[in-house]
């Protein structure tokens, strides 16, 4: 005779999220405890160098979603001057196909993530909203010689040890994370 | 003396906590008895099919990842395929291997949130599914190393992969592939001999072999019903020949069968991913692919084993730069053909844990 | 590895059993003669070495002058693939045999094709447009659809 | 003691009360009453954010912490937040039952709380029937629950009420058949009585009786395995899928206000209440509530649900006679030893206790539950 199902299985698992009591909750608390995001992050937010540019248009045939729009007028060296460069990010689906096609490494993904705007209107980006600065740096997403100059990205696999370094709220000091 | 009862008609959806998206079960019942269930779907149609005419072929694969966005990377890896096939592309080394990293990694990560979605609907309050996240989460973060994004990976490349890996990542994976088989185990002792667990998906939800073949169902549904049937063994595509695995399979084919075969696969995938990394030999990661890509006239149809089943994509080229029809093979919506009959005569609480052992996502059963 | 039989071989196999149902073959595929379409998928399934007893897949594709409707068999016993295709010429209101008494796989697939495609499945059991609701003007597959 | 002295000095100054009640009676009556009030609304305040806490460690994460330090005013920003909302009744449904409902269903969790002794002699009224009074009104917060799924007009609410009666109705008779076995040993339906009588808890010489309890006690108050009248992943929200804003808190109130009773019941039963050595014994009362109210929501976050049909199956088929063999054989140890029953039952106890558990694992059966349709 086999006794196999008298509770022992409801005992297994309560032990289980018994010993949860006692680990370290894996819970960020997001405003003041930030992760380094990666360093490839496609943020959303696009950058563009004015420099750099040729206005060949590559980005605004790759885009899947047609929101890059791009007029360019001759200038004096046979060279394209780019008039207009505009972007409705409200459209971009960040797949960074723009970053990757561009044969001049003119254009960047963005490292923010909280780029968020209160009105449609805000999303659609024009030439001087796309330029670099301190707010707006770029990603190294397709753009090794960036991605090296980043910070490594904070893994979750290696929280335990990063909980022990960021400066931490003080509630989260106490035993057990109470 | 029998009762007198009067069926009704309850709508279970399409905004209802366990319907996984906006699934709508038109469920006849007879106090709790589900005497009859019609599916209805297309709250998610976006017509992907149709936007993928619009765009080159490079475009579609943003668009792929938000079939299954739970599984973005077997999506990628499936149109990539097709197009390689179509276009005649040959695909270095490294990257072969690296898309089968990615893609075991993406059934781990698709299969945690199944089998704790599966427990939730089971009424584990939350406990396993929260668990499940935090391995997923590990996964995502390995994505986000690789690729930039959390969800939206757009990864692959026709010949290859956009990206090399970043220097941290094997050591990374390393670390994650050495601790996964203890969480795994962990989630065991959680609910697999759990007895209310067994009584409510031991038995529940059958769906017969014959009828499993005959619906034309794919992955652990059909796994779990015994069909030893995994494309990767029987087709394989990429470098899964180079690979020693096992295909875990169920017994009768019940909500308990389907979420063990989940749990093995993801050891299975464990496995695969240690003998990758072994493997990976050192090269390019991407061959040299014109930027528009124009195929010749023809057509190709190339399938993967992904996490909710075979997924397929046919191609037929017109010698564009854009697919002339680009047709999906979804399992997710070709595995509810059986839904009606596996929840028939069972309790509405039945019927929610079949469906949630299924495991669909909405995005690809609606395309 | 699945094998991929060749729609030749098999043509040549069908043709002796239903005269005139084969319209076309090739490496890949072999086209039916819509009429035969349920006879050549009885046959299919039925016969022992053949064996088909997996439907992967059905999709349309719309080629203007005719949609054409793909089968992908696949048997699970002998590990090979088949690849049948139909047309069907009409464009106002383009019918089909249904497949579902076969493969019950076809269900979904039918009524999908049914409601992007606009081919009409004869003897489906319950054709209804699958994504789009009831009374949708058009059909959004079809290459003329704007 | 001093609470009752106090209420019955101040009682004295009062002249107009009939001869044959006690002279405090009115005051003692106020006094009691505020206190409870209190009590309840603190402590179920306390149980939601231990709970939420509590919970949110069980699962790998943290839980609110944000209002407040540790997050302790979550149940007021909650219970601010659910009172701001717009109060909705179904255009098809009954107002008057609808409106009615919730109250129907608070009352009788707050009567609960008149015989729970928090000290020695420390309630608002030692009834001589006191767990009778208690099984009698419980069972009352049923008729709430299914005025409230009957007025939605919504096929959820009736679906989670429905479930809700059928297993009230179940549970109750092994819920009593496990206190008859505590009252015998204890010889008093009295709560305080019960209390006093329990040198050795009861949960040591009646361990079957507490775990049948237990079960059947989470069965009445709709915790976790037996939360099936508000299975969200189910039927939504159950009974109260219809309820918003102040009516929906009543609602709340009312779970977390039973599950308080449940836990001082089960302390008051098996834990023997207020007794314990070194702390005052109001501290010691707090605190097996407390280990229960753990135990509970333990217990929430491990296992999942029930189907109805089983929860049914389980009542009539392993509590109801699990608790007729309890009672039957502490009947046999009273009669075999009326002078007290001696330490050493607690192991004969226990080895019952187990052996009855394995033996009934047998009777567990996989897969049943398919009608023909």
């Amino acid at each position: 005779m086999k006794f196999e199902r008298y509770g022992i299985g409801i005992a297994k698992g309560m032990t289980v999220t018994f010993r949860h009591l006692f680990r370290k909750p894996v819970t960020t608390q997001y405003p003041e405890e930030r992760l380094t995001v990666s360093r490839r992050t496609r943020g959303n937010e696009l950058i563009w160098s004015k420099e750099k540019c040729t206005g060949c248009a590559t980005c605004a045939k790759t885009c899947p979603q047609g929101v890059i729009e791009i007029i360019t007028s001759r200038g004096e060296d046979n060279n394209y001057i780019v008039e207009k460069f505009e972007v409705d990010t409200g459209y971009c689906i960040s797949c960074g196909l723009c970053v990757e096609a561009c044969p001049y490494d003119a254009l960047f993904m963005g490292y923010a993530y909280e780029r968020a705007k209160y009105c449609r209107g805000e999303l659609m980006m024009a030439k001087e909203d796309l330029l670099l600065s301190d707010e707006k740096q770029p990603s190294g997403y397709a753009r090794p010689e960036v991605e090296a100059a980043l910070p490594q990205q904070t893994l979750l696999l290696d929280r335990a040890e990063y909980l022990d370094k960021v400066k931490k709220r003080w509630d989260l000091r106490l035993p057990f994370g109470f | 003396m029998a009762i007198k009862t009067e069926p009704f008609v309850l709508n279970l959806g399409p905004v209802h906590p366990s319907t996984h998206g906006v699934f709508r079960m038109r469920t006849t019942l007879d106090g709790e008895v589900v005497v009859d269930m019609e599916p209805v779907f297309g709250y998610l149609h976006r017509g992907i099919e149709k936007l993928a005419e619009e765009r080159t072929y490079t475009g579609v694969i943003p668009l792929t990842d938000r079939l299954d966005y739970l599984a973005s990377m077997s999506n990628n890896l499936a149109y990539v395929l097709a197009v390689e096939k179509l276009a005649g592309t040959t695909v270095p080394e490294r990257a072969e291997y690296l898309r089968v990293i990615m893609a075991e990694l993406q059934r781990i990560a698709s299969h945690l949130i199944a089998v704790g979605a599966f427990l939730n609907d089971c009424g584990a309050f939350m406990t396993p599914i929260l668990y499940m996240i935090r391995e997923r989460e590990k996964i995502l973060d390995l994505f986000d190393m690789v690729c930039g994004q959390r969800l939206t990976y757009n990864y692959m490349r026709v010949g290859g992969v956009s990206h090399d890996i970043p220097d941290e990542f094997l050591p990374a994976l390393d670390k994650f592939v050495r601790r996964m088989p203890g969480f795994i185990d962990e989630y065991d002792r959680l609910l697999e001999k759990n007895e209310i667990l067994l009584v409510r998906a031991k038995g529940v939800g059958i769906l017969p072999k014959e009828l499993a073949i005959n619906i034309s169902a794919g992955g652990p549904v059909l796994r779990g019903s015994g069909v030893k049937w995994d494309i990767r063994k029987a087709d394989p595509y990429s470098v899964y020949d180079r690979f020693e695995f096992d295909i875990p399979t169920g017994t009768v084919g019940d909500c308990y069968d389907r979420y063990r075969v989940r749990i093995e696969e993801m050891r299975q995938s464990v496995r695969i991913i240690k003998q990758a990394m072994e493997q990976l030999p050192l090269g390019a990661v991407k061959s040299e692919v014109p930027h528009l890509i124009r195929p010749p006239v023809g057509e190709a149809y190339a399938h993967i084993e992904a996490p909710k089943g075979e997924l397929g994509f046919y191609l037929v080229s017109d010698n564009s730069i854009a697919p002339y029809r680009c047709a999906i093979r979804a399992p997710s919506l070709i595995n509810l053909t059986a839904l009606r009959d596996m929840v028939r005569g069972w309790k509405v609480a039945d019927a929610i844990a079949t469906f949630g052992s299924i495991d669909i996502c909405m995005g690809e059963v609606d395309r | 590895m699945t094998v991929a039989l060749s729609g030749q071989e098999i043509a040549d196999k069908l043709d002796k059993q239903f005269p005139g149902g084969i319209v076309e073959s090739s490496q890949d595929s072999l086209v039916v003669n819509s009429e035969f379409l349920l006879m050549v998928a009885t046959f299919l399934k039925d016969t022992p070495d053949l064996d088909f007893n997996y439907l992967t897949a059905i999709t349309a594709v719309d080629y203007y002058d005719y949609f054409e409707v793909v089968y992908r068999l696949t048997s699970m016993e002998h590990n090979h693939s088949l690849v049948v295709k139909t047309r069907c010429y009409e464009r106002a209101n383009p019918t089909l045999p249904s497949v579902v008494s076969l493969w019950r796989g076809a269900d979904f697939q039918e009524r999908e094709i049914y409601d992007l495609m606009g081919i009409s499945f004869d003897g489906h059991p319950n054709l209804k447009r699958l994504f789009l609701w009831q009374g949708f003007k058009g059909h959004p597959l079809r290459r003329d659809y704007w | 003691m001093t609470i009752v002295e106090t209420s019955l000095g101040l009682g004295g100054r009062l002249a107009a009360l009939p001869p044959d009640w006690p002279g405090g009676y009115w005051w003692h009556w106020l006094v009691f009453v505020v206190i409870i009030l209190i009590f309840v609304v603190v402590m179920v305040m306390a149980f939601i954010y231990m709970e939420r806490r509590g919970l949110g460690r069980l699962q790998a994460r943290l839980g609110p912490n944000r209002a407040g330090p540790f997050g302790i005013l979550q149940p007021v920003a909650d219970a601010i937040k659910v009172l701001l909302k717009e109060d909705i009744i179904p255009a098809k449904g009954d107002k008057l039952v609808h409106w009615l409902a919730p109250v129907v269903a608070f009352v009788p969790a707050l009567m609960i709380f008149a015989v729970i002794p928090f000290q020695d002699g420390a309630l608002l009224v030692d009834l001589n029937i006191g767990i009778l009074y208690i099984v009698a009104i419980s069972s009352v917060a049923a008729l709430g629950v299914f005025m409230a799924g009957w007025a939605s007009n919504n096929k959820f609410s009736l679906l989670g009420a429905m479930r809700d009666v059928a297993q009230v109705v179940s549970y109750e008779i092994p819920l009593i058949l496990s206190i008859a076995g505590v009252v015998l040993v204890a010889g008093s339906l009295s709560m305080n009585k019960i209390v006093e009588a329990q040198s050795v808890p009861f949960i040591l010489l009646q361990p079957l009786g507490f775990l049948i309890f237990f079960m059947a006690a989470c069965a009445e108050v709709n915790r976790t395995p037996f939360d099936l009248l508000e299975a969200e992943s189910e039927i939504v929200a159950g009974f109260h899928t219809e309820y918003s804003g102040m009516k929906f808190a009543l609602f709340y109130l009312v779970e977390y206000t039973e599950v308080l009773a449940l836990s001082a019941i089960i302390t008051t039963l098996f834990l023997s209440g207020w007794r314990g050595p070194l702390l005052p014994p109001f501290l010691w009362f707090l605190i097996k509530v407390v280990a229960v109210f753990f135990l509970i929501f333990w217990v929430r976050s491990t296992i999942p649900r029930l189907r109805i049909d089983q929860v049914m199956a389980f009542a009539w088929k392993c509590l109801l006679p699990l608790a007729l063999i309890n009672l039957f054989i502490t009947g046999l140890e009273i009669v075999a030893l009326p002078d007290g029953l001696p330490w050493f039952l607690i192991f004969v106890n226990i080895a019952i206790m187990a052996v009855l558990i394995l033996l009934w694992s047998r009777f567990f059966r996989l897969g049943g539950g398919r009608v023909e349709v």
